[in-house]
């Protein structure tokens, strides 16, 4: 675990804040489970900019919950402590599916081009890698009115037999969570989904948006990133907004936020430990380059 | 159709005998979620017994799933998430196990789950759902049909009844006659008991039918066949607020699950299922009274309960 | 209201013990809303032969509850009083759809030969008398396992236009729960109905069973009544299950048990005034004749 | 689909700004049932707002809806039952109202509307449901299709999304946040509220936010638009624990009822409607506090309980 710096932000709280950023007020949201890093948003989303969030935690289904710190675990009476009143799974699920959950967030072992997104196996004819499965993800990615998709995990890293495996694939060998388009082209729309599909990726590289068509667009890097280094790292081309932008950083309140509600620094077991020490400093700060 | 119902005065019995009421070959909805309130010390004495060619169904799982897994008695896993988050992450024995072909993989998604066990719940033969579209579940799920809405002309996927043959829950506190009051999130539990074809239950505790009227029942009896008082029935995951999660204790079974399956055989299986003749001798194994008493230790205060996580 | 005489039993009673002896122990139960009858035939099987009896109680969907007396109205706090646990209204219809409601008690302003039931309305054409409705009758009639019907007005009454309007009808005007056969002559198998159908009609003149061919079929008449009473008071034909058997009578103790539970007599309302001084010596009584 | 989520902070009103939720042509769930915690002091609101031609849905129900059609605001009813049980039998300005075509009679069964909510609860066009069969109900409701089951062959009846613009209902809590805590049977309320494009609700009492956690949430703040706290709002119908049904007054009311539109509104909607300015008016005039006192003593005892219904 590293000691946050009282000067400087982690890339840990940087993809809190971001992904905060992309949480309306007024909403129900739903953090799901397994995603310290999503928890951590939506709590700083209603403690900042969205009071009026209808936060619904992961595994609990608590509503508006004030854990006294994070647990690793989301199904712990740790997560629900305070909650205003409490959903079940039926609720949960049903206002999603009656077009009611406003923003959902999604991650996984392969993202595609359009957001589809695989946690359910690798190998497309025999299995290679049981995942360990998307939990409620594929219905909620149908229904969500918008989903945030994230990964602390963008950086290709080698297989151990010489290739490098990626994160942003050309195609997911299964697709646990529909994106924009299926493989064979067809749109959300003719296939009928409620949702709007993602509106947002964000990995610990860079953010994107999606344009008219459904693809990723890259719109930020992190000031220790650029375009190339998104690009050396994904499978596929993707359309830039120009000019890229630069991450907003969470300003220091937002650190210090994120510090109370995780003293156990639980949300860094999402990056990888090389991600862990790369830090920035402050709200307006320079890039300081790791790697 | 024409569940049976439970209506027996006194249903209490032992965890050997409990467990007799699952039959090989049963699909089998495991009550709890992740890392709380699994019937754990039932699924060790279903290891003991042997009764295996399980189908498993249910949302977000962990430990429990694996260990089934472990213990080689899975033919089929439904589950919708079966892993240790981002606390220990994958689940050793199950990825092994669906990798090597032992268990079949029908991943199946939450609300789906829940549309298939309403429908068993209602007997009705399928419930309509939208949400499934455009996935690979519906390769994995070729019973799911697709139906023109009369209504909207929109196409809607038909996910067909789920009516487990048996629940197994564990619950804070029950009566004689079978009703369970579960504390803190039902999970799935509910949906379980009533669209399964039996409900059998471990509980902490075995109270009387006035005490659990005042707590409130969340099972009401005629679901429940059978019921068995196992005090740290769901260790090592958590049952508030008799105990939270044995961090320690999950990270050396996975330790052993990550470390093949002869190792998880030898130095845990071994240990802690096989090796124990019954609940007290697993309470023993796995520290006694001083694990216990350190488990309850949230109670006093956040930063006590803070520490079981370290 | 009538005191209760200590050494006879009243019509009401006869009725209660008579549908009390319908209801099998070990089955789910509910006895709707409305029907104090019904509601004190529950309780009495509950607390003689049918122990293990899951009773739910209408209105409240209270499970084996103990109320200190029967009131007017059903759902109030009276009815569900000690309750062992509580049911909403899914969930009971939803054990009923499923087939694990054992018993159904339902009545109707108009009964058929196939015990299809109106509460709903008098008029094919135009609207004559709209009636209450029939709440969930429709539905449990169709899910039921079994179903007792029953009437506290068989006999029939002038319209007071010079006709005698009858209860057990040719045909009803509206199938509010449906019987043995449609008014076309399907079945309940040929409709794909999943409950069995009535096998008990229990009126304050006798008491009908169901023949194969799903008709009532006479089978007991009261102390007081015969044949040829119930005959005239019907607008079919019948078929008699010969010989023809008094109803039996409630032993002095379900009497008792009768008058604790219900102390405001409530269930006298369910009786024409004419019926209220009808009672019989006992459970081995002779009749004393009426009217 | 895109029901509105309802989150500002305070929702407390007055119940004349409450009543100005429900727009004329609205299609109404009232919430409770037959002589239990109907939102009575808002249908009279309602009535004196004169916002007419509602289309009413419910289980059963009785005074709440017998009044509303004695007023003359209901063009149809799909509700289940509107009567007065035992007590008083049938309901006399609804049958009155049906019988003369004032009031569309669309009458259902409690389990098709629970299915019929369900579809809107779960977003769905429709849901089926085997027990409509064999009955009038398919003519009443031409909206209702078959399905021949592509399971089983059989036929199945599918019934529509019913989806209330509004629920109106009487709770013993609330909070300043619009959560719901209601004792006793929900009855349909749960579903209404669920189902519903918003809910408006009058309560006993408003309580802290802490309070009412304590107490439990039966209905979640996000549904519910605007409260209002309306101590007595319930009556003449009960609202345990703080009093019980007033069949005196029901009594009155059926009487005035039976005799005619014409006498109705003479003796009744003049006297406890339309002359009662505001809720505390009719709290005088239905006898004030020596009335209010005799409904709560039903706490008394069993006795005293009984008293109430000689």
């Amino acid at each position: 675990m590293n000691e946050p710096r009282v000067d400087r932000c982690s890339l840990g709280e940087a993809l809190i804040y971001r992904i905060a950023r992309t949480i309306e007020d007024g909403i129900l949201a739903f953090h799901g489970f397994g995603s310290p890093l999503v928890q951590l948003a939506l709590h700083v989303a209603k403690r900042t900019h969205a009071p009026n969030l209808v936060l619904v935690a992961g595994a609990t289904y608590a509503v508006n919950p004030m854990p006294p710190f994070l647990a690793p675990t989301s199904n712990d009476w740790v997560m629900d402590r305070g909650a205003e009143c409490r959903l079940d799974i039926e609720e949960l699920f049903d206002l999603a599916a009656a077009g009611r959950l406003g923003r959902m967030f999604l991650s996984g072992l392969q993202i595609d081009r359009w957001g589809n997104l695989n946690t359910t196996r690798l190998g497309t004819e025999s299995l290679k890698l049981k995942l360990p499965g998307g939990g409620g993800g594929c219905n909620l990615a149908c229904d969500a009115r918008h989903l945030t998709l994230w990964t602390a995990a963008h950086r290709a890293v080698s297989d151990g037999r010489g290739a490098r495996r990626l994160r942003l694939v050309e195609r997911c060998d299964f697709i646990t969570s529909p994106g924009h388009r299926a493989a064979d082209g067809r749109t959300r729309k003719g296939m009928g989904l409620v949702g709007n599909g993602p509106d947002w990726l964000i990995t610990e590289l860079g953010v994107f948006d999606f344009d008219e068509s459904g693809h990723v667009r890259l719109r930020e890097v992190f000031p220790d990133t650029d375009t190339e280094l998104v690009r050396a790292n994904t499978a596929f081309e993707f359309p830039i907004s120009e000019p890229v932008a630069t991450t907003p950083l969470p300003p220091a309140a937002v650190c210090e936020l994120i510090r109370s509600l995780d003293p156990l620094r639980i949300h860094e077991r999402e990056l990888r430990p090389e991600d862990r020490s790369r830090t920035f400093s402050g709200p307006d700060c320079r890039p300081e380059r790791h790697a | 159709m024409n569940a049976a119902m439970y209506t027996q005065a006194d249903k209490r019995t032992d965890l050997e005998t409990l467990i007799g009421y699952i039959r090989p070959g049963d699909c089998l909805a495991i009550g709890g979620g992740l890392s709380s309130r699994e019937p754990m010390a039932a699924l060790r004495a279903l290891i003991r017994a042997g009764t295996g060619d399980l189908e498993l169904i249910g949302s977000a799982h962990g430990i429990d799933v694996d260990l089934l897994c472990g213990a080689g008695l899975v033919a089929a896993s439904a589950e919708s998430y079966v892993g240790f988050e981002q606390d220990f992450g994958m689940a050793p024995n199950y990825r092994r196990a669906c990798e090597a072909g032992a268990v079949a993989v029908r991943d199946s998604c939450c609300y789906t789950l829940v549309q298939q066990l309403r429908a068993a719940i209602a007997g009705l033969p399928f419930m309509p759902i939208r949400s499934v579209k455009g996935s690979g579940f519906l390769d994995l799920h070729p019973e799911f049909k697709t139906l023109e809405c009369p209504y909207t002309g929109d196409e809607l996927i038909l996910v067909p009844a789920l009516r487990p043959d048996i629940a197994i829950l564990h619950a804070q506190y029950g009566d004689a006659h079978g009703n369970l009051h579960i504390a803190g999130p039902p999970v799935a539990d509910r949906l379980f008991a009533r669209a399964a074809k039996k409900v059998i239950a471990t509980v902490e505790q075995i109270v009387s039918t006035e005490e659990l009227q005042r707590l409130g029942v969340t099972v009401p009896y005629f679901y429940v066949a059978a019921v068995a008082e196992v005090a740290y029935g769901a260790h090592p995951t958590a049952c508030y607020p008799f105990y939270g999660y044995d961090r320690p204790h999950t990270a050396h079974y996975h330790t052993c699950a990550s470390a093949g399956a002869g190792r998880f055989e030898d130095e845990y299986l071994h240990r802690f299922v096989h090796g124990c003749p019954d609940h007290a001798a697993y309470l023993a194994a796995i520290g006694g009274s001083a694990t216990l008493e350190r488990l309850a230790s949230w109670k006093d205060g956040p930063d006590a309960w803070m520490k079981l996580y370290e």
